[in-house]
């Protein structure tokens, strides 16, 4: 629901010189939601972000947060905080002293800062580490720390600049579930900048697909998952065939194609394990490439070589025609 | 396996280890020994005595002189390190594209190139009571005497020093400075620190090292010195090294060496406290 | 071995250290002379320390006494010296004439001869065994600015007067700048010296602590260590009364700048240079080393030197490489007929002018004291350590 | 092109002063240098010439100009190959913590922070006590190695501290001897940080004067060459040295620097799509 | 099959001063299968597999390769061959001088070695490459000539230490692809190191899986994902829920929990999108996790929100309970 506290970003141009980072973009992030800003390397995620946080000047355009133009405020007016790819936390100062730091350049005195910082460090569960330098905590310690210092400053909007990218897989996970529930909790909005499709859909309530500096869709992550527009976006996303069909690209979901005994005839060409699934990978003679997901007792039932010949079926209504 | 790390290990510090056995240490060795040597008008005899410790720290003016030398290493370093900081702090966060710092770092360094000797004679034409500081002072009206204290004077021979050494400030605070993550100036940003405060909190504080490299640099150069206190003070003022040089010149080694026993100890008990503050191996 | 194989190194002072003599060296003589310039203090330390470094010390006489009992030169045989008997007579018997004064100091002649080949010990008089061969010497005075100074200076006091406060330098060598103190501390009677050339260490306090509160008072400019330096210092104005020696003053008044060698009623401070041989020099370089002593004083390279305000130790020879315009100016104190060149084309004088101070006897016979080495020589370097660093 | 700070401006100019200030010195000796045969030291200037340059190429009154270039030169490039190849062993020695390395770093450290004039004092005493000659070749060449090594040290110690080991493993396990490994990957991949250190050491000697003050013997090099020409040498000849000296060393950065700019060309012709994927 | 060629570890221990990093571990890796050493950060994977190089010394055991003890041979000398995490290319030689060098370093002559790294660069399909400098390459690329570079020693085994975590999602996928493909064409072992459980499922015959020091279970990959013998495996495999059922801990896929009327009651705690399924993670009143994998279908079918109450049902023949 639009509400008039929503960021908008209206016409945004950047220029690197004569590189166009940033196309001509416009879009609402809705009040108090979690956005993700999904897209292949150097698409323009980045400049985006750091638009919105005041660290890139706009080339053209203007970022509107609560019906007021933002974009020539410094990044400390703007009612944004950024957490770092890398979390730069400042490396000589205790965990409590970084999460504080904001409050010290504010003139805020020792107890009370101390006071505000502890509040946000137990929200992030670091209380028992807040004299602790950053060198001296794991990966996913440092997160919490810069979320907790990104959040300090009160912000309407957190922007968080692949966040979880440092992580092991493991950790990944974990920290995006407390994410969300942060966001949950602070029902503040987060633009969360990734390239993993996966971190996307399991945490964005809206999606932002980029590529080449514009946006090629935007919408509910399941929406963007259920009906990629174009076939960038389908391959993007993952878990999708695109495949010609009467002369249509469309998109056909690859847990959708079962192996039958007719159907589309396709010779094997690889066999992925992926635990609960066996990923089926198949040449049509039409020379295209078909992945099939085929649930492991299925396939361990009838178990499939390199090599072998197949055939594939679907359900018609599961076809989904692409825009280009 | 651990033998022969050590075993090899050895084998290649071994030239390092003769050259500065050799070239280091032996002379050490022998100007300690020196140092209680006797003298005679053209030689030195072996000996021991403490007659030349005696005589140093007994001497005012000997005491006068160490206090000299602090003095110009202490003041010397505050504009050194002031300049310097500054310098590097413009080139590392101002300048923006790689090539253009590089350039400018390479402009700072070239004077470097010629003789020291040469660049400081070369004040002196400068700050001449004739010189075109001061005459091109009298000409603006600022005064109409010639400013005496421009030439031959502690305000000279600073100048010198200032001059000749604040590049060794400058690389090093300029190296940690590239070296500071940038985002952590747009962490301090984000967070609402002005520019001032950014420096203050965050460049400041992480450029510590360079500032203590640099530093040693600055203080050993400094305290170490003798020409530029001669040139540069028309031999009016003094410091340990010209104290050590004019006893060199009258060939009384011994007390040239007792007065550098003094010296060296002071310089490493310095640096000492100084490399307390950085672990050089690990910021370079 | 042929002799123009032979190379034989000589170091000095830059002030007679000079390439020219090289080069007629190789002329005249055929065999090779190199020449190495340092400053005064190097020179008394390579002599005493580096016996090997040389073939030929070039050094004066107050540093022959430093030296000599280090034992890394040897002793001449006068009887090879062909011009040997016409040596002016300070450095033979100490005496310029029969009748003069011996002055205070290290006169050359104290240092001058030894015993026998293998002596560490001077002897009082000639023995036939010289320690150097005398090259070159001068009297030497203050050298003032006359146009910024504007009246008459007769007295070596007036290197402490405060009219010249922050305008007045004195040399920063030892041996010859305590000579200069004490010239000046007993022309004010702030001191009685038994011998200005050896003092007491009572004598070498009252004399620095004059000196320490003049310069705490700001007297000096600065202190200088070479002739160029003194040169530099007077050309540039900032200093108009200082120690200097005679060439530096042809040098000031080459650019143009007025400048005179003032002669003072207390008398001259003398100095004189010679050329002592190297232990390790033997044989065929031995003989060319004396045939080098030889054409040294056989004029060319006197007339060289006094071309250029020094004085030669035969001066007879030297005439015969001078004009007789140039004699009469240089050494018989006439005024100059023409313009007087230096051996580099340097106009030095213009016809008319005369020398300062006059003829060779006026300015030799008055010579108060030679540059010294005193006994307690050890304590004044000590003091006047502690008087450059005050 | 975004909108500067004040602050940059204000730092700009203060760095230019600063650079006016380094320069200022060499700028006058430049000026002066080309004075007219009456010039002298200092200003005013007596007219414009060659006259001092000319001079210089001639024979001086006193002493050797040419000669203490060509054997600070050849010092320069002994101390500077010596330096090279002792640092590079030292820096590989020390990255294998062996034992003492932490007494040999302290002695490196002593090297570099000692006042010139010690070493000076320290080796001319212990040449003159065994009875040996000193030498710009022997004493002068060490005593000036106790000040570029530990630079040399310094360098390699910065280089290695950024050295992936995996490249010294990648060629052990090609089969690579120590000595391969060292001389056709380790010695290669840190080149450039060699001719750092290289240009470091020839300048460090050539420039060096208080160490071979004592002890460089009979012949002076360069700088004490300047060093007795500053109290022996009245003409602005000496600053015709200064001038010439100063566009000697540009013209070794300039060589330096065109060979880099001509390698990284010759790369770049290679052509790169690095970062467009597979 | 067990055959005299394999690659064995026996009683193998690694130590750096205090530290255990390889706990008396004994394995044996079949000749020409393809192994994945699985295990959380730290657990001693990478020791392991530098010892077996020879790039590490063994603190006790031995290795023995084709019977004979290799662990006292340089590396070269093994028959093993090691691909680095950030490949290690030479950066001062081409393509196709990296990949001769071990042919140089044996004093082959340049015509012939140059031959020799040419067929290898055709395997990987670098030829086109072979001039130029590491630096001019893209990820992927560098990674194909540094396995050109450590086949062209025809070696028995290659170890590969996380050879795919310097790429990014998308050409990751790509890549193993690659690797698998080799690996069966050139039908040598393949030691390989990572963190994430989805490359080892999706390359491995056989998955080792390290914790601590000591592996935990090793076996083919279905078996370890099928019957994980403990809860640390379980858990680290993913895709399985580890509860307490009758004092034993269980473990039971996610995707085998479905949503009933009746069953274990539980509170949901999180919704995770996937694409293809609804992570649903629910809290039992014992305080267990559970997350049930919904197809999305399904799912939105009916959809739950954090905090409703669900019940959950499964098949009792799909409990596998566990050993610790
Ligand atoms: N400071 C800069 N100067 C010049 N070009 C830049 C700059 N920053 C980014 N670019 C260019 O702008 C484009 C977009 O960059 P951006 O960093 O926004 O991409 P990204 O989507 O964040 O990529 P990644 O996923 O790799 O972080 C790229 O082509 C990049 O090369
Ligand atoms: N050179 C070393 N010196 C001391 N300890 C080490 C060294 N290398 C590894 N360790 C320790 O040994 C243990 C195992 O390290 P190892 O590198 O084998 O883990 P890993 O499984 O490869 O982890 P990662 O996934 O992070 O690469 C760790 O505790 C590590 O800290
Ligand atoms: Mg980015
Ligand atoms: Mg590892």
């Amino acid at each position: 629901m639009r509400s008039g506290q929503d960021l908008e970003l209206v016409h945004l141009v950047k220029r690197y010189g004569d590189t166009v980072a940033v196309n001509d973009i416009n879009h609402v992030f809705l009040n108090g939601s979690y956005v993700c800003l999904l897209g292949p390397s150097g698409c323009g995620k980045s400049s985006t972000l750091r638009m919105i946080a005041g660290h890139e000047s706009v080339s053209e355009g203007s970022i509107v947060l609560d019906g007021s133009d933002i974009s020539a405020l410094p990044p400390a007016q703007r009612g944004t905080a950024m957490m770092f790819q890398n979390y730069a936390l400042f490396p000589h100062l205790s965990v409590r002293d970084n999460v504080a730091f904001s409050l010290h350049m504010k003139g805020v005195d020792k107890p009370t800062r101390h006071k505000a910082a502890n509040e946000l460090l137990e929200l992030v569960d670091m209380s028992h580490l807040a004299d602790r330098l950053p060198a001296q905590l794991s990966g996913g310690q440092q997160q919490r720390v810069a979320l907790a210092r990104a959040l300090v400053t009160k912000p309407r909007v957190l922007l968080l600049d692949e966040p979880l990218s440092a992580l092991d897989p493991f950790l990944r996970i974990r920290m995006r579930a407390e994410l969300k529930r942060l966001q949950r909790e602070l029902g503040i909005t987060f633009i969360h900048v990734t390239h993993g499709q996966d971190e996307a859909l399991a945490l964005a309530d809206e999606i932002v697909v980029m590529n080449n500096a514009v946006i090629e869709q935007a919408g509910p992550a399941r929406d963007v998952w259920m009906a990629p527009r174009t076939e960038f976006v389908a391959k993007f996303m993952g878990g999708h065939n695109v495949i010609s069909l009467e002369g249509h690209k469309i998109a056909l979901r690859a847990d959708q194609v079962r192996i039958a005994d007719t159907g589309l005839p396709a010779t094997v060409t690889a066999v992925e394990y992926q635990g609960a699934h066996v990923a089926l990978t198949a040449m049509t003679p039409g020379g295209e490439e078909i992945v099939a997901l085929v649930p492991e007792a299925d396939f361990f039932a009838m178990p499939k070589q390199t090599g072998e010949a197949v055939s594939f079926v679907w359900d018609e209504g599961r076809v989904h025609r692409l825009l280009a | 396996m651990a033998m022969s790390r050590h075993v090899s290990g050895w084998l290649q510090a071994a030239p390092l280890t003769v050259v500065l056995g050799g070239f280091l240490i032996a002379p050490i060795i022998m100007i300690v020994v020196v140092s209680f040597w006797g003298a005679t008008e053209y030689s030195i005899y072996p000996a021991f005595q403490f007659d030349n410790y005696s005589y140093l720290f007994g001497s005012a003016v000997v005491w006068k002189v160490f206090l000299a030398t602090f003095k110009y290493a202490l003041i010397t370093w505050v504009f050194t390190l002031a300049i310097g900081f500054t310098v590097a702090y413009f080139l590392a966060f101002h300048v923006r594209s790689q090539a253009m710092q590089t350039a400018l770092f390479l402009l700072c360094t070239i004077p470097f190139w010629t003789s020291n000797i040469i660049r400081m004679i070369s004040w002196i034409p400068f700050l001449g009571r004739n010189g075109i500081a001061n005459s091109a002072l009298i000409s603006w009206g600022v005064v109409d005497q010639p400013v005496e204290w421009l030439l031959y004077s502690d305000f000279s021979v600073i100048l010198a020093f200032v001059h000749l050494y604040t590049l060794f400030m400058v690389v090093p605070i300029f190296n940690t400075m590239m070296r500071i993550d940038r985002s952590l100036i747009e962490a301090a940003v984000d967070n609402g620190a002005s520019a001032f405060q950014t420096l203050r909190h965050v460049i400041l504080p992480l450029t510590k090292p360079g500032i203590m490299i640099g530093t040693i640099f600055v203080v050993t150069l400094v305290m170490g010195d003798f020409i530029t206190v001669r040139f540069m003070s028309g031999s009016q003022k003094a410091n340990v090294g010209r104290l050590i040089s004019n006893d060199i010149a009258l060939l009384q080694y011994p007390s040239a060496a007792a007065t550098s026993v003094v010296l060296l100890i002071t310089v490493l008990m310095v640096i000492g406290i100084l490399l307390r503050f950085v672990n050089i191996r690990k910021e370079l | 071995q042929e002799i123009k194989d032979i190379t034989l190194r000589q170091f000095g002072t830059g002030v007679s250290n000079l390439n020219e003599v090289g080069q007629k060296v190789k002329e005249d003589l055929g065999f090779n002379l190199e020449m190495t310039a340092l400053d005064s203090d190097s020179v008394t330390q390579r002599a005493a320390t580096q016996p090997d470094s040389f073939d030929i010390a070039d050094i004066e006489y107050w540093i022959c006494k430093k030296v000599w009992p280090t034992g890394n030169l040897q002793a001449m045989d006068t009887s090879k010296i062909k011009n040997y008997d016409k040596i002016v007579g300070i450095f033979k018997s100490g005496k310029l004439t029969p009748e003069s004064v011996i002055a205070q100091g290290t006169a050359p002649h104290s240092v001058g001869f030894v015993e026998g080949p293998g002596s560490t010990t001077f002897a009082k008089e000639e023995t036939g065994w010289m320690t150097l061969i005398p090259t070159i010497y001068n009297a030497d005075t203050l050298g003032i600015r006359p146009d910024l100074i504007g009246r008459p200076i007769e007295s070596w006091t007036e290197l402490l007067n405060p009219e010249f406060k922050g305008k007045a330098s004195i040399l920063d060598i030892s041996s010859i700048g305590i000579m200069d103190m004490a010239m000046v501390c007993e022309a004010m009677g702030e001191i009685q010296y038994a011998d200005k050339g050896n003092m007491t260490k009572e004598e070498i306090d009252k004399t620095f602590a004059i000196f320490t509160e003049a310069k705490k008072n700001g007297q000096f400019r600065a202190f200088w260590k070479t002739f160029d330096e003194s040169v530099n210092l007077m050309a540039s104005g900032e200093v108009v009364i200082q120690s200097m020696w005679s060439p530096a003053i042809t040098a000031v008044k080459s650019r143009g700048i007025p400048c005179v060698y003032q002669p003072l009623k207390e008398g001259y401070r003398s100095w004189g240079g010679g050329i002592g041989l190297s232990k390790s020099l033997t044989g065929m370089e031995l003989d060319a080393a004396y045939e080098y002593i030889n054409w040294y004083l056989s004029g060319w390279v006197g007339g060289f030197l006094m071309r250029q305000g020094y004085y030669s130790a035969v001066p007879e020879t030297s005439k015969e490489f001078m004009t007789a315009d140039e004699w009469g100016y240089w050494f018989e104190g006439k005024p100059a007929g023409g313009d007087i060149t230096n051996p580099f084309g340097d106009v030095l004088a213009k016809a008319g002018d005369t020398r300062d101070g006059g003829s060779f006897y006026e300015r030799m016979g008055h010579v108060a004291c030679w540059n010294a080495v005193m006994d307690e020589n050890q304590y004044m370097v000590r003091k006047w350590n502690e008087f450059i660093a005050a | 092109m975004e909108k500067r700070p004040l602050s940059f401006y204000v730092l700009a100019v203060f760095f230019g002063l600063f650079v006016l200030f380094l320069y200022g010195p060499t700028l006058t000796i430049g000026i002066l240098s080309f004075q007219g045969p009456g010039g002298g030291l200092t200003f005013p200037m007596q007219g414009v010439s060659l006259h001092w340059f000319r001079e210089l190429f001639e024979q001086q009154a006193v002493g050797d100009i040419w000669g203490a270039f060509r054997r600070s030169f050849v010092l320069g490039l002994m101390v500077m190959v010596t330096t090279v190849v002792v640092s590079v062993m030292a820096g590989l020695a020390f990255r294998k913590r062996f034992k003492g390395s932490a007494v040999l770093f302290y002695m490196a450290i002593t090297s570099l922070v000692i006042p010139s004039i010690l070493i000076s004092l320290g080796v001319g005493l212990i040449f003159n006590q065994l009875g040996l000659k000193v030498h710009w070749a022997t004493s002068g060449f060490g005593s000036q190695l106790t000040w570029t090594l530990p630079f040399g040290l310094l360098i390699m110690f910065a280089v290695f501290n950024r050295f992936d080991k995996s490249y010294e493993e990648a060629a052990r396990d090609q089969g690579a001897t120590h000595w391969q490994t060292i001389r056709h990957v380790v010695l290669p991949i840190i080149a450039p940080s060699l001719i750092g250190v290289a240009l470091f050491g020839f300048t460090l000697s050539y420039d060096e004067f208080a160490r071979t003050l004592l002890t460089s013997g009979s012949y002076n090099t360069l700088p004490l060459e300047v060093f007795g020409m500053t109290t022996n040498v009245t003409t602005p000849v000496i600053y015709a040295l200064g001038t010439l000296t100063t566009l000697f060393s540009f013209g070794i950065i300039g060589a330096f620097m065109l060979s880099v700019w001509i390698a990284g060309r010759r790369r770049a012709r290679l052509g790169s799509d690095a970062g467009k994927g597979v």
